[in-house]
């Protein structure tokens, strides 16, 4: 191109270092920006130099910044996509100008793999067959009618699909399991709180709570508590997520479960940028290391969490 | 018959239609017990959820009043909320009672100049109001966001924590304060001849000029009082989870805020507003929201749920619909 | 009666200023445009790439289903309404056609299947806010919770399109050299742009249209078709919105029920960027498009800037909103 | 009379409001070639009858026959397409369209839909200098005063094509040589066998072009008859049903002339006020106690010299000096804070507020001059009210009745009274009398002469050369935005000796 030449749109790896151009969702939730801060300081310790790009939430935002860092020649393209679908024709163009691109956080759906060359993120499914897995084990042996509320993410967000589908998928074996109400919470406290709220007085016995992240579960916490009830006795909390917020809680007993889902994709994306431009196969699919916590498991590693 | 013809009756008459919904689902619904010395049920619930969209409403009925719009209460309140954590997580006693009041203070401070900001835009520039609350409702949440470092803030005051989860005299305090602003909010408007100015203002601009009214100077406090109602919302929507989370916090709330004001009857073309018919549309509202939870409507339903009862409430709330679906005499006809 | 014995009064020169009137009109739109350019030229001084002519292009690419919404929603603000269901019905359009082709449909079906379901949801909103008197804000509300619902409930996920037309209308490029091209979307975009800006000039129903805006009591009273002219405009929303939501399906070869969310809002800053007035009458499309590109522009600058964070991100285009708002306010005032 | 069938046939009409009976059983007819005049005082129903004519309103019982057929229109357009060409009372177009839109909106020449804008200004601009008047016809209508909006809203109706012409007072701010070319028009229709329905408080009007008249008082019919069987007092007495005597007294106005004044202090002084587009500087003085009156024809700058020395336009040269200090108006309400009032001719825009009640209308102007933080205490409010609601006769006689809801005339009454209270130093009154109804002028008329007996200043325009040379002490004249000349209304000035002056013919 012509134009300025101000040294910091270094393009085209004429110095050597690899750019990554990486097209965020947005900042929607205290996960997300420990995200975006784990890549930002990967790269930087890593040598890379980061375009970011945050689509605020919005697919076409993020079909732009692709486009953008293809007019800019970018060693790699990385982005978590919005949405699953939808993708093939801004991914072909990236194909079209041998920019290698690296799914992070959620897949996408394109029939035609060979447009990404991996996708490195939880897989929340998964999830969501964890926590339903604990709860039956919880209650193994046990026969009485379980009652449980569940509280969504934003409806239509994948891993609100995701994770009441895994959810679903394990609790249906036995009968005795009952989703007795299920509404969103918005992914965030003061919904789930509210929503909590409600179906604390609309349900005559709840057994068990589900939440789809920590934050409506620390609501939803707030909630129990205002009701008198004690949370993690009286009734059972499982969340997903495991921040720090959450963590504490579990630690204090107040939540019992809390499935992993990092956010820390930092140092992996840039060893898989790295390899991706150099040519070297990598796996079609790398999860991020991921683990699930009870009250103990939480209280040996709080100290160290730092998002 | 009269209180049929109130301009109210009709959002009212559908309020009571939600709440008694209810009863088939939950049997408690209307029950109210007394529970750690404070009144507990599911009205009490509703009143308190409401109190944040009662006060965006106040603020944002006196600025459509005056022909305005006020877009950026939702960054507004997100602003307050995290500045006000911010200082109070800073505090070396998170629980010291005046720390936490200047805390609120500051976040009330902070909306007050984005409020004299909204209004210079408007008033003194001349920009069209949509577009000049729009720019404080992008840039206002990335404040909000560099505030709080994108993380949500978490406080343990609990003094703070009284303004929007506690009680005094058994009712919720952020009912009790939210009742303190509608009642500044009357008084203010009605006692004094603001209401009568704003109302001109809203009518007529060129009339009102004419008739000597500083229409810039009204301006301006109605999208200052607007910013500071929204910088109390923000303080209890914060305080009720302890937490600032400015990406939540006020989200879409100036829509529930104008569809409040236009349930009770003020036009967005400005001119008449009433404070009581917000007061009821926020209530409405909210109780919308905890009937589609406490009914079970499915979260795929939801919206369409939410929408059947606009669509209701707005034929229903028409005179030409009245007249001419339900047949209902004409009453312009029919008296006299 | 008074004799008139005086000549009739000699016509003032008027001829003079006639020329210059003419141009005092359109300074609003030419200080845009020059505006958008100095804008545009900032971006070249700063950052390398910036000059390409698809760097251009690609802002009518990525904004050509905006475009096309918001060339409907400057119909409907001229007349002084407003349309908030718009970004609802792109959603839609996106979900029902997403879902048929999956299921099978050919295309050819679904694609007037889809553009009659926006017309008519438009229509049905125009009917309601002329015959019964529902404010258009309310009214169109209702029906942005109608449109998303019905979408949500058809489907929570996003549904790859991979029908083979609409393929080839997401990949099919036009181009002018090598890497120099525009997508088939822009051409429909500026062919709607082109037949509404002629339609509003030079047809009577365009004329109506501004003498609504101006005064829908006297266009009434001037014997215009007020109403039909009314649901015409709101049902001409619709279609465009559906349009626009055929080339947003185009463009992200996906259907879903969370797209295009606050897309009503981008869409009525660009009609307001654009100079057109939010109380009606005054105004032209040319400018939308010009406000189209204002926001477009802005979204480019930043993701070339690519050091933002999130919410710096926010802040700038706030930022940059602003200053293009204030000085296009301080150009147009000065000229006047 | 009776060998002609009616054109236009209504029966029984009834049309009722919340709380008001605006019509009740009405009947009224229309000949073919004939000039109607429908006569009564102000909320006497005339423009309620004419908007259930047209279809703006729907009727509560009676009937309408058009040409023998029984109609009932469902709006405007539907009566428009019916042959029924209608200005209203209030003018009734888009400013912010162009003159020639204006005129031609919904009935463009076209080829294939796309509108002929070039044949639709040319036609525009033929059509105008037909009521004598050159206008750049693809300005907005805003940039017109409301006398040639007025005018535009004759022009348009008299283009349509149609058998019934209804004219609701459309000369309330049209000057003698206007009115006169309307006239004109009329006549040249009424031979084509064209049934015009006119309205207007100007009597002399009213027989000079009408044939027949229909009274009503209060809603009701008073009765129909020939201009030529009913003499001018009996007319006035059927109108506001009193008797003869009453009317005398009415009739007997003072007329004020320079001779009994004794001056008072000089309050307000023009150095060089001006404002380019509007008027070419001027100096001027006016003293306690005076009435000064501006003469002209339309468009000549009264309205535009009324402005400035209110604020409402800023001046671009010169300045005002108010008590011998000079003073730089930046807004109304400058002026105001120095005893300053102005009532604007365009009422319905610039003046009362719609929405609001006769109360809230009337105390606007003082309640903003106290500021918002002293509210004027309800008991006062009332007083001040009921004063000036039965000073001036203004009807209904409730004032939490929203504006809108009154006839043209009480609206204009509201307006000044709104002035009225503020007692005003200087007060500005720009048409007061415009759409007022006799006896209501009378009294108004009288109330000026009151206050500069008082020692008020007034600056008094109207477009009634005959109230100006009546009331005022010292007559201003204007022509093309320029001052001319200034007369002491001594008795050898009248209306001769102005209108030779504004024609400029003569010097001295
Ligand atoms: N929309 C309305 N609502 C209520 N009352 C109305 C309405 N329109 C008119 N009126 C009442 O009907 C009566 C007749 O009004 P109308 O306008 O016909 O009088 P008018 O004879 O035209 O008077 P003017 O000479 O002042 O124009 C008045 O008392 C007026 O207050
Ligand atoms: N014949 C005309 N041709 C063009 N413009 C005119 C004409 N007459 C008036 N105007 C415009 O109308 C505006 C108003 O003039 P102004 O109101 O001061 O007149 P006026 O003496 O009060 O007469 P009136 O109110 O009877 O029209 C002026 O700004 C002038 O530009
Ligand atoms: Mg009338
Ligand atoms: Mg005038």
């Amino acid at each position: 191109g012509c134009g300025g030449d101000d040294g910091d749109s270094g393009s085209g790896g004429g110095d050597g270092k690899l750019v990554l151009g990486f097209s965020q969702v947005g900042a929607e939730s205290g996960w997300r920006t420990a995200n975006t801060k784990s890549i930002q300081e990967s790269a930087a310790s890593a040598g890379v130099e980061l375009k970011f790009s945050d689509a605020q939430g919005k697919q076409e935002n993020q079909i732009k910044a692709i486009r953008n860092f293809i007019t800019q020649r970018v060693d790699v393209i990385a982005f978590s996509p919005v949405v699953e679908s939808g993708w093939d024709t801004v991914l072909k163009e990236a194909k079209d100008a041998n920019i290698p691109v690296i799914l992070t956080d959620r897949a996408v759906d394109s029939q035609d793999t060979s447009l990404y060359k991996t996708f490195i993120g939880s897989d929340f499914v998964l999830e969501g067959k964890k926590a339903g897995e604990w709860l039956v084990k919880d209650y193994t042996g046990k026969t009485d009618p379980v009652n449980i509320v569940e509280l969504q993410g934003t409806p239509g967000a994948a891993p609100a699909n995701d994770r009441k589908a895994g959810f679903a998928d394990v609790i249906k074996a036995d009968p005795k399991f009952k989703v007795v109400a299920s509404q969103t919470g918005q992914f965030t406290r003061t919904d789930g709180k509210q929503v909590m709220e409600t179906f604390l007085k609309a349900q005559p016995k709840i057994d068990v709570l589900y939440a789809h992240n920590d934050d409506m579960g620390l609501g939803a916490i707030e909630a129990i508590e205002a009701a008198g009830k004690k949370p993690g006795t009286d009734i059972k909390i499982i969340t997903v997520d495991a921040v720090k917020d959450g963590m504490t809680a579990l630690s204090e007993g107040k939540i019992n479960y809390i499935v992993e889902c990092s956010p820390l994709l930092g140092p992996q994306l840039m060893d898989l940028a790295k390899k991706v431009k150099a040519g070297e196969t990598v796996p079609q699919r790398v999860l991020t290391e991921e683990t699930t916590f009870t009250p103990e498991q939480a209280k040996a590693v709080l100290a160290e969490r730092k998002y | 018959m009269s209180f049929v013809r109130h301009r109210l009756f009709w959002p009212a008459a559908i309020l009571v239609a939600l709440l008694a919904s209810n009863i088939f689902f939950s049997s408690g619904f209307f029950s109210i017990t007394v529970h750690d010395g404070h009144l507990y049920g599911s009205i009490i619930d509703i009143l308190r959820r409401s109190a944040p969209l009662i006060l965006v409403g106040i603020g944002m009925t006196l600025v459509i009043a005056t022909g305005g719009i006020d877009l950026s209460v939702g960054s507004v309140m997100a602003i307050s909320g995290a500045l006000a954590c911010l200082l109070i997580g800073d505090l070396d006693n998170q629980n010291s009672v005046t720390g936490v009041l200047l805390a609120c203070a500051a976040g009330i401070a902070l909306s007050l100049v984005l409020g004299i900001w909204n209004g210079a835009l408007v008033a003194s520039i001349g920009i069209q109001p949509i577009i000049a609350t729009l720019i404080l409702m992008v840039a206002g949440r990335g404040i909000a966001q560099l505030i709080t470092d994108g993380q949500i803030l978490n406080v343990t005051s609990a003094p703070y924590k009284v303004i929007g989860a506690g009680y005094t005299i058994a009712l919720p305090v952020s009912v009790l304060i939210a009742a303190g602003m509608v009642a500044i909010a009357v008084v203010l408007t009605r006692r004094t001849a603001l209401g009568l100015l704003i109302e001109a203002v809203g009518g007529s601009p060129t009339a009102s000029r004419l008739a000597g009214i500083q229409a810039r100077r009204l301006t301006i406090m109605v999208y200052v009082f607007s910013a500071i109602c929204a910088g109390i919302a923000g303080l209890i929507y914060s305080s009720n989870v302890s937490s600032a989370d400015s990406n939540a916090a006020g989200n879409l709330i100036e829509l529930d805020a104008i569809l409040a004001v236009v349930i009770g009857g003020t036009r967005l073309t400005g001119g008449r507003f009433s404070l009581a018919g917000t007061v009821l549309g926020a209530v409405l509202i909210e109780t919308l929201n905890v009937t589609t939870v406490s009914i079970g409507i499915p979260v795929e339903t939801t919206l369409l749920f939410k929408a059947i009862v606009v669509i209701v409430l707005c034929l229903v709330q028409s005179a030409a619909f009245r007249a001419k679906v339900l047949r209902r005499p004409s009453r312009v006809g029919a008296s006299a | 009666m008074i004799d008139v014995t005086a000549p009739p009064g000699t016509p003032p020169a008027k001829a003079r200023n006639r020329v210059l009137k003419q141009n005092r009109r359109h300074v609003p739109v030419l200080a845009t445009l020059a505006l958008l350019i100095i804008m545009y030229a900032v971006g070249v001084a700063n950052y390398r790439g910036f000059s390409d002519t698809q760097v251009v292009l690609n802002i009518f690419v990525d904004n050509a289903f905006l475009l096309v919404v918001a060339a409907g929603m400057t119909f409907v603000i001229l007349t002084g309404g407003i349309d908030l269901s718009v970004g609802a019905v792109v959603a839609l359009t996106t979900t029902v056609a997403a879902t048929l082709l999956h299921a099978g449909w050919p295309a050819a079906v679904v694609l007037p299947l889809v553009l009659l379901i926006g017309t008519v949801l438009g229509l049905g909103m125009g009917a309601v806010i002329h015959f019964f008197q529902v404010e258009p804000f309310i009214a169109t509300l209702a029906g942005m919770f109608l449109a998303r619902g019905i979408a949500l409930l058809i489907n929570r996920n996003s549904i790859p399109i991979t029908d083979g037309f609409w393929t080839a209308m997401a990949e099919e490029r036009i181009r002018f050299g090598p890497g120099v091209f525009i997508s088939t979307s822009v051409v429909i975009a500026l062919i709607v742009v082109l037949i509404g800006a002629y339609v509003l000039a030079y047809t009577r129903f365009g004329r109506t249209v501004y003498a609504i805006g101006g005064s829908a009591d006297s266009a009434l009273l001037m014997g215009l078709p007020v109403g039909r002219t009314r649901i015409a405009v709101y049902t001409l929303s619709g279609f465009c919105s559906a349009l626009g939501g055929v080339l947003y399906s185009f463009y992200m070869s996906s259907g879903y029920s969370l797209n295009a969310q606050g897309m009503e809002l981008d869409a009525i800053a660009a009609v307001v960027i654009g100079g057109v007035l939010l109380t009606g009458g005054s105004g032209y499309l040319f400018g939308t498009v010009l406000g189209v590109l204002v926001l477009g522009l802005i979204q480019t600058i930043i993701t070339f800037q690519g050091t933002l964070s999130s919410w710096w991100t926010r802040i700038v285009v706030g930022v940059l909103l602003f200053a293009f708002i204030v000085l296009q306010r301080a150009v147009t005032r000065r000229t006047r | 009379m009776g060998s002609r069938p009616p054109v236009l046939e209504m029966t029984g009409i009834r049309k009722v409001f919340p709380g008001v009976t605006a019509l009740d059983d009405v009947d009224f007819r229309l000949l073919p070639g004939e000039v109607h005049a429908l006569m009564g005082e102000n909320g006497a129903g005339k423009s309620t009858l004419i908007k259930v004519l047209t279809g703006v309103y729907g009727t509560d019982g009676g009937e309408i026959r058009l040409g023998g057929a029984a109609v009932l229109f469902g709006s405007p357009l539907q009566a428009q397409q019916a042959g029924i060409s209608t200005v209203y009372q209030e003018v009734n177009l888009c400013t912010n369209l162009s003159v020639a839109e204006n005129i031609f909106i919904g009935r463009e020449p076209r080829t294939l839909g796309r509108i002929r804008w070039a044949e639709m200004r040319r036609r525009a601009v033929e059509l105008l200098a037909r009521l004598d008047l050159t206008l750049d016809v693809s300005a907005p209508l805003s940039t017109y005063s409301l006398a040639i909006q007025q005018m535009v809203a004759i022009a348009r109706a008299i283009d349509i094509d149609a058998k019934v012409l209804i004219l609701d007072e459309p000369t309330s701010s049209l000057d003698a040589s206007e009115v006169a070319q309307l006239f004109a028009v009329m006549r040249r229709l009424k031979d084509a066998g064209v049934a015009i329905l006119f309205v207007s408080h100007f009597l002399d009007q009213v027989y000079e072009v009408a044939d027949r008249m229909t009274v009503l008082r209060n809603g009701r019919l008073i009765g129909e008859y020939r201009t030529a069987d009913l003499p001018q007092m009996q007319l006035v007495a059927r109108m506001i049903g009193k008797d003869l005597e009453a009317l005398e007294e009415l009739e007997s106005q003072p007329r004020s002339s320079a001779r009994e004044l004794e001056r008072g202090p000089l309050i307000a002084k023009a150095v060089g006020l001006g404002r380019t587009g509007g008027i070419a500087p001027f100096d001027m003085e006016i003293h306690a106690g005076e009435v000064v009156g501006l003469a002209g024809l339309l468009g000549s700058g009264r309205t535009e010299m009324a402005r400035l020395f209110f604020g409402a336009d800023r001046a671009d040269t010169g300045h005002l000096e108010i008590d011998g200090k000079p003073l730089v108006l930046r807004s109304p309400r400058t002026a105001m804070a120095h005893g300053i009032g102005f009532s604007s001719e365009n009422r319905r825009t610039e003046g009362v507020v719609a929405e609001l009640s006769v109360r809230e209308n009337i105390i606007l102007a003082l309640q903003a001059a106290r500021g918002w933080t002293r509210p004027i205490a309800r008991r006062r409010q009332d007083e001040l009210v009921d004063k000036y609601v039965k000073a001036l006769n203004i009807r209904p006689a409730d004032p939490d009745m929203p504006v809108r809801n009154l006839s043209g005339g009480n609206q204009q009454k509201v307006l000044l009274a709104r002035w009225l209270i503020t007692e005003p130093r200087l007060l500005i009154i720009d048409e007061p009398t415009r759409g007022i109804d006799v006896g209501a002028k009378a009294e108004i008329q009288r109330i000026v002469a009151e206050l500069a007996d008082g020692g008020t200043a007034v600056l008094f325009v109207s477009a009634e050369l005959d109230e100006v040379l009546r009331l005022s002490h010292k007559i201003e004249v204007l022509r093309d935005r320029r001052l001319v000349e200034e007369l002491d209304n001594t008795d050898d000035v009248d209306a001769d000796r102005v209108m030779r002056t504004i024609a400029g013919g003569v010097a001295q």
